[in-house]
């Protein structure tokens, strides 16, 4: 039994680590402390990447931690998808990480950096935890790290606004996890297991003596995960939390953390609950309602925007739809659009903060309107800023057209034309308040009046990284969505 | 030349002036000379180029060629077939043609590097729609190409044009989502977008309604049909002059294009005929054509009535697809041919007077056929055909499409396009008519009066010159080439040749 | 009687809960309404002790209610008393 | 009537249930902030409650094994999962309170609808 068999285990230990190891490291050995984050996220990506390799040479398989198994032991598992969510957080949080390193030196006071870097590897351990484990009690105890992290990455820029943005996402987050323990609760009561497959087992037999119980867990779910992952109208609390924060802290909340949140959603209906308990009640329905007036609402929301981050924010509320929508049109090609989708966003909106950051690490500008040429003084964020916009409208060439295209596919194949209308019109609305920033940026006539402050390396390599990975993701897309759809087998 | 050489030298036509891009625009700062030269040399070498496939399309071969897929049964590939060689062959023609004439216009302009980099892009992204191989390659280069030239229309970047620029951004992304949608219905019903297959949806149910209305939108709105042409009346006038020649002599023809592939390959004939959608194209068509000559007659701004007069020859276009045979195809296709020579020479002639004089106002324009007498002229023999004057171009192809809409018993058509025919001449007559005939003293602003203006130079005036003799050559001459092609590329469709 | 007598005290404490959760809504002085949900916590320690969840009980009586009570009365005391 | 012995029989439950929703109520719809954080931990306690009831076995007794003697214990596992849910909920409470301390600082007030007031005139 090597080494390997742990790597589970091993990831969320290396990250927690570094959690403990930060602030004491910060404090005496400073120059050390950057790189030992920078180096466990490479290392644990290092290890997701291997177990990618180990399920596609034997398959789905399962850890249990401490060498308890389930019912008593918490359980790891790991299969495609999993592997498939693991790579993307661990990915796409080093390379915020890498961009943070630089942005996070005017943003905050010298001394947080410590527990920043500690808070973010405890956020980044528990979206992996969430994404590797197989147990609904352990599964609540990581929303609550997580929600308390992405809290604390928020609040440690100590301004009003960030203040009461984080006490507004930590009374609903509260409120979600609540509801998901009283879900969890139902289940239990039910079924007598935690283990998702155990319940799973117990269910179908449970339905038949308690479709009450049933019936109230499954709402908990979408209430806890829709105000987790800001599902409309659960989302009142992401603009001002996504907008005030530190820029990297947005790339991370918008990029990642919401997303996780609609991945645990996928797994509570497609691999906790039985298949006969979606065909009798209409939680798909629900969900891609909830979707569309999300897509729809957040677009318009994000068009009567003055700020630029702002904006951004709201954009994620309509972008997050498009998750939703996929897992919740019950199709293998939509989902696989929907998690495609998830990786793509999660790649351009992380980038589109990081140019928000840079603007304002170089300018100080936060309104949209005094962008105006500011093209002529910061194109290579600018270009970036282009190419993340392109892809949130999906011109053929970036990551979104492909994510649409299977999305929309997904829909006409059970047959709802509906949807791509959706999809379309929210593309158009994407286009109408992304195109003008862009115009104006590249377009005026007269000199930018800010002073500029040139922008170190360090944070432009970051763009220059997310700008290829958008355009790689359009063009070379068959692997990943090959992975996707395999991955889809064992649930559908 | 056999397949493969045929395949590397598409290959070669799209992708030369793609990667001649970035170096022309390094080129800027350096030499605005050998700038100028290399983009006039690159779009020389594609239009040479597309000339050596001739013999290959003349031989009736199709050459249909997958590089890779993007997703299953989703590819980029190339085609080549005899439509595709026509647009090919007058766009880079036209292309060729507006780039020497930019070499003086655009001298004094700012942004030198930009127009003439996003020009060579603009023409490998408009070759790449003509020569793409299915639904999908068409519509990458049909956005690129849309979202490229956007910045010749706000290339001045006064106002104006960027207020019409945002309208054109906004029309071009809708076109392109719905065209997006017609797409994935297609594949969603037929399992691809191949154009090397044919008649992809073969029912005339709901969803190829959809599909139908999509493409109708995506494209029509390219191609300036009512109700969607509101952008081109404001994007075309505000562009450089050649842009506008491009614009609207070339850029509107890959929207007609479009079309033609989604009558043909998308759907077929049968299906178009038997759901009646050929009414659908046909009224809009109508209604394209009248209202395009009413409004061109009401404006003043000479660039503005060019570009009305576009909207309303492409319903011609549209209306020869709607009628659907033999004589009505090569009509259309002629219709494609002279348009695009006509309205080049017309925007080319009008920039021309505007660079010179700074007037855009035809009531301002009296006399100005004595100062600059072979601009003038060109623009009259150019707009004599666009009225349709006998021995050009113009005539021949109403002409054609008239026959057409007489063979299939659609007279109301025939008298659709004499109407227009007389409007052309109402709007056209009096801007030629005082720039030769005014008297001096019977107006003050009068361009007789003053002495200090030239005619253009003779690298300006070549282009003019020889397109001017396009449109008397194509419609004269017993030996017409063009006319050939079209015909041949009616036929080729009508037989079912093109699978 | 004996079997049902421990029954009829669980309702009485369960009943109390409820009344304490709304009283903490309804009382406009914090440091009061603390207090109200301290002794709330206790009851529930009560019940866990009397569902023989013993572990729990003491957890919840040495945590939830004494240390969540304490950082409740400093946060009073560092900000405002009343509502 | 059959309702009525339904709910008698799961008295727990509905006592759980009610202070949850009590709790969620006063969190939601409460402005000042502290009361915010003691409804959440009502909200959360409550859930701790219907867990360990359903633990609970008619008459068992608690699950500390004593040499010999053959009894019925209760399930210790819903009990043992809710020391880590309540150490969980001392820890956001803890940086709840934190946060509150923090905005006072700022804004002079726990009041959420003057701080809406305070921000709305920046």
């Amino acid at each position: 039994m090597g080494i390997d068999q742990h790597f589970p285990a091993l990831i969320i230990a290396i990250l927690f680590g570094i959690a403990f190891l930060s602030p004491p490291l910060f404090r005496w050995a400073r120059k050390f402390s950057a790189p030992a984050l920078i180096t466990g996220l490479a290392l644990s990506l290092i290890m997701a990447v291997y177990l990618l390799v180990l399920v596609l040479q034997g398959g789905e398989f399962t850890y249990h931690m401490g060498g308890w198994p389930p019912p008593w032991g918490v359980e790891f598992k790991v299969n495609l998808l999993r592997a498939y969510m693991l790579i993307v957080v661990l990915a796409v949080s080093l390379w915020i990480m890498v961009y943070a390193l630089k942005d996070l030196e005017h943003e905050l006071k010298k001394d947080l950096l410590g527990w920043y870097y500690s808070l973010y590897a405890l956020l980044v351990g528990s979206m992996a935890g969430m994404a590797l484990t197989n147990d609904l009690f352990n599964l609540f105890v990581l929303m609550e790290i997580c929600a308390i992290s992405a809290c604390g990455i928020i609040s440690i820029k100590e301004d009003r606004a960030c203040l009461e943005a984080s006490f507004k996402y930590l009374i609903l987050s509260a409120m979600g996890t609540g509801c998901f323990l009283l879900g969890v609760a139902m289940l239990y009561m039910v079924t007598g297991q935690l283990n998702y497959d155990l319940v799973n087992e117990a269910l179908p037999a449970a339905i038949e003596l308690y479709p009450n119980n049933m019936l109230a867990a499954s709402a908990l779910f979408i209430v806890s995960f829709g105000t987790k992952a800001a599902l409309f109208p659960l989302h009142v609390w992401l603009p001002d939390a996504h907008a005030s924060a530190p820029s990297p802290s947005s790339a991370m909340l918008s990029g990642l953390v919401i997303k996780i949140y609609a991945f645990a959603l996928f797994i509570m209906f497609y691999q906790v609950f039985p298949r006969s308990l979606l065909e009798s009640i209409p939680l798909n329905e629900i969900v891609i309602w909830l979707a569309s007036a999300g897509i729809m609402f957040g677009s318009i929301f994000a068009m009567v925007q003055v700020d630029l981050k702002k904006m951004l924010a709201y954009s994620s509320i309509g972008q997050i739809g498009y998750v939703f929508l996929g897992i919740g049109l019950d199709d293998t090609i939509a989902i696989t659009g929907g998690f495609y989708h998830l990786l793509v966003h999660a790649i351009m909106k992380s980038m589109l903060f990081m140019c928000a950051g840079v603007i304002i690490y170089s300018t100080g500008i936060r309104q949209i309107k005094q962008l105006g040429g500011i093209g002529q003084v910061l194109p290579v964020t600018m270009i970036a800023f282009t190419i993340g916009s392109a892809s949130m409208i999906g011109i053929p060439g970036t990551g979104g057209l492909i994510s649409k295209w299977y999305l929309a596919l997904g829909a006409l194949e059970i047959g709802r034309p509906i949807f791509v209308v959706i999809i379309l019109v929210s593309s158009l609305l994407n286009a109408v308040y992304y195109m003008p920033i862009i115009v104006n940026a590249f377009m005026q006539q007269e000199e930018f009046q800010h002073e500029v402050k040139p922008v170190p390396r360090q944070m432009l390599i970051p763009l220059v990284v997310g700008m290829a990975g958008v355009i790689f993701f359009g063009v070379f897309s068959r692997p990943v969505i090959t992975l996707l759809e395999n991955a889809m087998q064992i649930f559908l | 030349m056999d397949e493969t050489t045929a395949i590397a030298v598409i290959l070669f036509i799209i992708l030369f002036p793609i990667i001649m891009t970035p170096i022309v625009m390094s080129m800027g700062g350096k030499s605005e000379k050998l700038r100028n030269a290399l983009a006039m040399a690159t779009s020389a070498v594609t239009f040479l180029m597309v000339f050596s496939l001739y013999p290959v399309v003349v031989r009736g071969d199709v050459i249909q060629h997958t590089f890779f897929e993007i997703l299953p049964n989703l590819e980029i590939s190339i085609r080549l077939d005899i439509l595709s060689f026509c647009l090919t062959a007058v766009a880079s023609f036209v292309w060729f043609l507006c780039t020497v004439y930019s070499l003086d216009y655009m001298a004094e302009e700012h942004g030198g590097s930009r127009y003439y980099a996003v020009l060579v892009f603009t023409l490998g992204s408009c070759l790449g729609i003509f020569l793409a191989g299915d639904f999908f390659t068409l519509f990458v280069f049909f956005e690129l190409m849309s979202l490229i030239s956007y910045i010749l229309v706000v290339h001045e970047e006064t106002e104006q044009a960027l207020k019409a620029g945002y309208k054109y951004l906004i029309m071009t992304i809708i076109g392109g989502l719905a065209l997006f949608f017609g797409i994935i219905i297609t594949f969603e019903l037929g399992g691809t977008v191949s154009l090397g297959v044919g008649a992809i949806i073969k029912e005339g149910t709901l969803l190829a309604l959809l599909a139908f209305i999509c493409f109708l939108v995506g494209f029509g709105m390219k191609a300036g049909m009512f109700p969607l042409h509101v952008w081109l009346p404001d994007a075309h006038p505000v562009a450089p002059s050649p842009a506008s020649a491009l614009l609207s002599g070339i850029m509107l023809k890959t929207g007609a294009y479009g079309l033609f592939r989604v009558v043909f390959h998308a759907f077929s004939i049968e299906v178009i005929q038997t759901s009646n959608w050929d009414i659908i194209l046909g009224v809009l068509a109508v209604i394209t054509i009248l209202l395009g000559s009413a409004v061109a007659l009401t404006q003043d701004d000479i660039k503005r009535r060019l570009a009305y007069s576009s909207v309303g020859q492409m319903g011609y276009v549209l209306l020869g697809l709607s009628v659907l045979n033999e004589n009505a195809l090569t009509g259309t296709m002629f219709h494609i041919f002279s348009h695009a020579i006509m309205k080049s020479c017309l925007f080319l002639a009008a920039g021309a007077i505007i660079w010179k004089t700074g007037k855009r106002q035809i009531s301002d324009m009296g006399g100005v056929g004595r100062k600059m007498p072979y601009t003038m002229v060109c623009f009259s023999i150019a707009a004599l055909a666009m009225i349709g004057i006998p021995p050009l171009n113009g005539f021949l192809s109403k002409w054609t499409l008239g026959l057409g809409a007489l063979d299939a018993n659609l007279t109301i058509y025939a008298l659709v396009l004499l109407i227009s025919s007389l409007l052309n001449a109402l709007y056209y007559l009096p801007i030629i008519v005082p720039a030769f005939f005014e008297m001096v003293g019977e107006n003050e602003h009068s361009f007789a009066l003053r002495s200090n203006i030239q005619d253009v130079t003779p690298r300006m005036l070549a282009p003019l010159v020889i397109l001017a003799l396009c449109t008397i050559v194509f419609g004269l001459s017993p030996i017409n080439v063009l006319f050939d092609l079209s015909r041949w590329t009616s036929l080729f469709f009508l037989e079912g040749g093109f699978m | 009687m004996t079997e049902i007598l421990p029954e009829i005290l669980n309702a009485l404490l369960l009943l109390f809960l409820v009344v304490c959760a709304i009283a903490v809504a309804q009382i406009r002085d914090m440091l009061s309404a603390v207090i109200v949900f301290a002794s709330f916590g206790l009851i529930m320690a009560v019940i866990w002790q009397q569902l023989s969840a013993p572990d729990v009980a003491m957890v919840e009586a040495a945590l939830g209610t004494g240390v969540t009570t304490l950082l409740l009365i400093a946060t009073i005391s560092k900000t405002k008393r009343t509502e | 009537m059959e309702m009525l012995i339904k709910i008698l029989h799961n008295y727990y439950y509905m006592v759980a249930i009610l202070l949850f929703i009590i709790g969620m109520h006063t969190m939601l719809t409460h402005s000042n902030l502290i009361k915010k954080v003691i409804a959440m931990n009502i909200m959360d306690t409550s859930v701790f409650l219907l867990f360990v009831a359903i633990g609970y076995t008619y008459g068992g007794e608690a699950p500390i094994i004593r040499e010999g003697s053959e009894v019925l214990y209760v399930n210790p596992l819903p009990g043992s999962l809710m020391l880590t849910g309540i150490v969980v909920a001392v820890s956001i409470t803890a940086y709840a309170l934190s946060l509150v301390v923090k905005i006072y600082r700022f804004y002079g007030t726990v009041d959420y609808d003057e701080i809406c007031l305070i921000r709305s005139q920046e």
